[in-house]
């Protein structure tokens, strides 16, 4: 067997304010996550309990205070060269126009200026902005600013695509353009995805794994949901199979105890 | 009456044109003697003797570039000091701002070094400039230089680590060498804090340029005013003052463009370009 | 006393040019007068000229000819007692970029250090230029000032001659970076590059301050006039014990030297010369070709007045 | 009867770029849109077709290039300082915590420290931040600082409430707890409120009347329904009834074709 | 072996104090006759003429400050009209910014009149000063305003520009009247740029300080260095020099320290504070 694509092992991390020591909170706790070569893992969790932060983890942008990180069965220093990573914040370069934008990987890597431009310019189309490519960011809408985030992401062909809430700020229909396109590019080239969404819905259809999150801190991996649905799968038309209502609810009964139980944690603790 | 009149983008210039009339009537009016009573002084003539008369400035700024055209020369090396303080200074300032920014233990170890130089009064030290640098145009690019360096170097160390955490993790995401996030991230996030240092400088280049040739030259536009100022000249040291400092707006005007340029995907101030 | 509290401003106030003022200060002839004095130093004599004009010191230890230029500018100022009775300027070659110097003809198309342009170093290069046949622009002037850079700029070679005062002069002689080719240190030789009698520095104010506190001015001549009957009888020994510590550029002898060269250019008994003003308005003529030198009162620029009376009051000093 | 709230007629936004005179783009035009003195409305349409003009418009923030807009019947000039705005975009001040953030308006106000204090750590906890209060915005999760900001639009009780999605960045359930929150305000205080949102069921589970924009350029009303479901609802039951289901399946058709002409459109410009 | 001494917190200070050392030996073997065989001049006693000795200027401080202490009188008065320029400079560069920033006519109309103010070389100017603000402390703390003055005025002017165009939107929503958005708002947004000008301003200020005194006066470090620079006593300008510096740093450190305490919101460089 290949080793997997990423590998978690006891993570833990620990945010400590600079200027106060003392105060420290720990996100998440005694992770282990595994995503296997060509496995498409979602997370849930609730709100503010640690998966951005993990994913940080496993893109090599935050070292863990504890625990190890493995990619393809190599422990990670650094950052994790393999990997695209769709932030959840905004991180369009400003000052370059949409294309620009997308064009950059490309360009980082050495690929030939007009080629580049090609597949950028492919890649907004296939997120719906072929009109939109001279646009600065601050001239598009929150919806186009987070598409053409996906096709810069998706246009270097990584072999690990981490995401955050790709496709929150995006209506449904677009958003199952969207979800079908990475389906697509993922079933096609057999990559490895850990994504990151709140939308139930969205995490069975597309994933062969879910992991639920406990609420923070020390968040951690309470259940792992294997979606026995079989590809390929159009994620409108799954929606509706009694296995993925199934899945749901079972899904759904873990996460809500957990969402209700930070909210009373804070409740208490304010 | 006043809604006609009022600054817009239509009055501007008249605007900016009536001030500085204003301000040239007021300068005759207080300096001309017998114009009126002085209050500031107590003799009539002093007012003159310290500020200059504007129409003897204009007649001598005409006899430079009129009747003598004797200024050219002068005016050339003065300019050609600035413009290569002021290129050498940001350019070196730019480099090291985004050096030290770059390299946290240099910059830790080296930044009471930088603050120390630039403290330094360089006034005292132009004659160790002119032992470096020779008479000519060397020691008073030099001395502009030092002014220049460190506005434009404390403005792009600063501008540098204000990039965005979340833009630049994401630009080495992409696969941005070092190198790449220079030219592609740390430069044009940094660019309005390096136009406004360069604002700044332009005005202080020139500073540096005249003073450096006040101190110890035999050509230039600051060699004029320290000879003038010998024999009590006012009018031609303000006449100096001010053909410098159009050149210096003119050269400021050429930054502005090139920032305008560079800007421009800048959400414009007002709301984003609404018809 | 109108005014005890008096402010002298000087530029460059260790030169041997205003010596005077300090052995004034130092030996206390300000104190005997019921004078309370401070001495404002500035980085050049124009500035502390400016100074005076703007209302924010009383009186200039300055040069002498500046009152010319005051009266031109409607400012008339007095001078009312003399401190150096030559200007002190000294030029020179510089035996290393110059090592084959014979004459003056020589410094055509040289570069000569001047320690501003249109100042008296200036002058006196001028004229020296002139007895050669030479006019002002078959050379060029470089301002280098009266300090380091004045050094820096002949040892470095930057200059092939140079027209500046002590101690630049003594310092350049005794490192063997400068050979003289006039020295108005000595007063018949200031006669005859300058024509006449040259006065040096003196102590001017402006007329509505003479005017309104004459016995201020005495008192100030007085001490002045004091001053320079001790530096007549003074030796270099006596000097140095009087003058403090930092004028004495780190080397006594330096300071000896300079202040041996310099004796005989001051002034006896504080008194101006009759044919002194004439012999300073030529002077500036000759630097400024629009000076309009008929116009100028000659006899509203100085007076000897206060001298003599402090003479008399002060025989011996 | 008392005038609506918010009255847009015949409003158009055509946005010039400085630069470059020439190229215009007229993202909503002919828009008229009533939201009456205690309604609900929600506007749901394909991604950047220019619902968050249309609310930047409605603030004051942006002066329509045509039309009107009435404010309670009075013609809107500058601010519309009858409103609270809960942009889209992160909005919060960074150099704040988050309770100086809630606190703020009402400090803007001249309410009194202590009272701002208690008002801000009320709001706080009703958005489940109760034990965050003193996080700067970067030290909390993407979710977390959207509840702070609706905690800070919410906590001034403005007469006029308008969202731009401002659920999109939270889990189902936190989701489910904030609609809740609002509903509630709502329908206590009676405010208007102008709801912008990516979630059908979210948009007809709140509102009174949930309205469709056309794809863009030039995007406007095409389509407005009624919502006659009874009040007061709970946002997770009603979405079972009958009626609801009915009412999602009309507007999903509405809206899915725009989507997919606006898609289609790029394609062939680019 | 690298490793152990290789820069890091630890041993920063370290850095720092060999650096320091270091340079000052060099300094030593290049100045002090004798030593190493001289090159850059002919005469093994130039270096010393133009740099002065270590040693000898470390012998001057020691006087200065114990032997005879006699220091204590300049020094207060320079570090009080140092002190008095930035201050004031600062404060009026950050009202200027903000007032012009804010209101884009008069920024429009003023412009070019601070533009070419701050081109002027200010020590011609100096005696315009002397007859403003008298001999004492006044007109040099009028010059060292004039260096201060624009280089914060310049970066407020660009911060406040750069605000985001959300927040600000955001804030207005909120009910801040134009002054609470500028106490609120601007001023917070705008810290570092003010900061970083804060920085370059503080050496300016005593370079003011130190060049007003040399241009005309009768006190201060810059009076005693004016002083020893007539009698070609470069050990003792160097000395005053060094001085000065240490209480430039002094002073950038106090702006340092509330920086960081201002600046506390902001997230660290190194990706937030993990342990
Ligand atoms: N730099 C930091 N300093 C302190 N705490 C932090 C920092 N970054 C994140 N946290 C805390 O870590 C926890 C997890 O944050 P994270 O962003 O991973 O949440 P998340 O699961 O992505 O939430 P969301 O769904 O809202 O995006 C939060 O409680 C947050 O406040
Ligand atoms: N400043 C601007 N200059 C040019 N075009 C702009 C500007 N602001 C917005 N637009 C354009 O107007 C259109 C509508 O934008 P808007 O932000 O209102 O969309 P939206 O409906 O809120 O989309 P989303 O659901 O993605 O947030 C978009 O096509 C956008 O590109
Ligand atoms: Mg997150
Ligand atoms: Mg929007």
């Amino acid at each position: 067997m290949t080793a997997p694509a990423i590998e978690l092992q006891g993570v833990a991390c620990t945010f400590v304010d600079k200027h106060n020591p003392a105060q420290r909170y720990t996100a998440v706790s005694q992770v282990d996550l595994t995503v296997g070569a060509g496995e498409f893992v979602s997370v849930v969790g609730p709100t503010g309990c640690g998966k951005s932060t993990l994913l940080n983890v496993a893109a090599g942008l935050l070292e863990p205070s504890e625990g190890s990180v493995r990619i393809f069965g190599e422990a990670l220093q650094g950052l994790n060269r393999r990997a695209g990573y769709m932030f959840q914040a905004e991180s369009l370069m400003p000052w370059r126009t949409a294309l620009a934008n997308v064009m950059a990987g490309l360009q980082f890597r050495g690929v030939a200026e007009s080629d580049a431009r090609a597949q950028a310019g492919d890649w907004l189309r296939r997120v719906g902005l072929g009109a939109f490519g001279d646009r600065y960011p601050h001239q598009m809408s929150g919806g186009m600013r987070k598409r053409a985030s996906l096709a810069q992401t998706l246009v270097l062909d990584p072999d690990i695509i981490l995401m955050d809430e790709p496709f929150s700020a995006l209506d449904i229909q677009t958003r199952q353009l969207m979800e079908n396109e990475v389906l697509a590019l993922w079933q096609g080239k057999k990559k490895a995805v850990l994504f990151i969404t709140h939308d139930l819905d969205e995490a069975i259809a597309m994933s062969d794994r879910v992991v639920v999150l406990s609420a923070g801190p020390a968040s951690r991996p309470i259940g792992e949901f294997t979606i026995d649905i079989e590809r390929p799968r159009d994620v409108a038309e799954v929606k509706t199979t009694p296995r993925f209502l199934e899945l749901h609810a079972a899904i759904w009964d873990e996460l809500r105890g957990e969402v209700l139980k930070g909210y009373q944690q804070q409740l208490q603790k304010a | 009456m006043w809604n006609l009149i009022k600054p817009r983008r239509a009055t501007l210039r008249l605007w900016q044109l009536g001030l500085l009339v204003l301000l040239f009537v007021f300068w005759h009016a207080m300096t001309k003697p017998g114009v009126i009573p002085p209050f500031m002084f107590d003799n009539d003539q002093q007012a003159a003797f310290f500020f200059g008369e504007p129409i003897k400035i204009f007649a001598r700024i005409w006899d430079w570039f009129v009747t003598d055209a004797d200024i050219y020369r002068h005016l050339w090396i003065t300019l050609a000091e600035t413009v290569l303080a002021f290129a050498i200074g940001a350019a070196g300032g730019l480099a090291g701002g985004l050096w030290l920014a770059l390299s946290p233990m240099a910059s830790a170890i080296l930044e009471p070094y930088i603050k120390a130089l630039n403290a330094m009064p360089r006034i005292i030290l132009a004659p160790i400039f002119a032992v470096w640098f020779g008479l000519g145009i060397g020691s008073k690019v030099a001395l502009g230089v030092t002014l220049v360096f460190f506005i434009v170097f404390f403005n792009v160390y600063q501008g540098v680590r204000e990039v965005s955490p979340v833009i630049l993790a994401n630009a080495r995401m992409l696969g941005a060498s070092q190198r790449q996030l220079l030219r592609h991230v740390y430069l044009p996030s940094a660019t309005s804090w390096v136009f406004s240092s360069l604002h700044t400088s332009v005005g202080l280049a020139f500073v540096g340029a005249v003073v450096g040739e006040y101190l110890g030259s035999s050509a230039g536009v600051g060699y004029l005013i320290l000879q003038a100022e010998g024999s009590f000249d006012i009018n031609t040291v303000m006449a100096g003052i001010l053909v410098l400092t159009a050149f210096a707006l003119a050269l400021d005007a050429l930054v502005g463009r090139i920032e305008r340029r560079l800007m421009r995907w800048q959400p414009q101030a007002d709301g984003g370009g609404k018809l | 006393l109108e005014k005890t509290k008096v402010t002298i401003a000087v530029g460059g106030k260790n030169l041997f040019y205003y010596l005077p003022l300090t052995i004034a200060e130092q030996q206390g002839y300000f104190k005997d007068e019921g004078l309370d004095v401070s001495i404002v130093d500035f980085a050049g004599g124009s500035r502390a000229l400016q100074a005076v004009v703007g209302g924010s010191a009383d009186v200039v230890s300055g040069a002498f000819e500046h009152t010319i230029n005051m009266q031109l500018k409607g400012q008339p100022m007095r001078a009312f007692v003399l401190q150096g009775a030559a200007p002190q300027v000294v030029l020179g070659v510089n035996p290393k970029t110059m090592p084959n110097y014979k004459s003056v003809a020589d410094l055509k198309g040289k570069k000569i250090g001047v320690t501003a342009p249109g100042s008296s170093t200036n002058v006196v290069a001028n004229y020296v230029l002139a007895k050669a046949g030479l006019k002002p622009s078959d050379v060029s002037f470089v301002g280098v000032g009266a300090g380091n850079g004045a050094v820096a700029a002949m040892r470095a070679g930057q200059i092939d001659a140079i027209s500046n005062l002590d101690p630049v002069i003594t310092l350049l002689l005794r490192s063997g970076d400068l050979k003289i080719i006039s020295d108005t240190r000595k007063l018949d030789e200031a006669e005859r590059v300058f024509g006449g009698p040259m006065p040096a520095g003196c102590l001017y104010a402006p007329q509505p301050f003479l005017d309104k506190h004459p016995n201020t001015a005495q008192a100030l001549a007085n001490a002045i006039v004091r001053a320079d009957k001790w530096i007549q009888q003074a030796g270099g020994g006596d000097v140095i014990k009087v003058v403090p510590e930092s004028y004495l550029l780190g080397d006594r002898a330096v300071y000896i030297d300079g202040f041996m060269a310099a004796k005989q250019a001051m002034s006896p008994d504080g008194s101006f010369p009759a044919k002194g003003p004439q012999t300073a308005l030529r002077a500036l003529a000759s630097i400024d070709p629009k000076l309009e030198a008929n116009k100028v009162d000659l006899n509203a620029i100085y007076t000897n007045e206060f001298v003599k009376k402090a003479n008399a009051k002060y025989p011996k000093g």
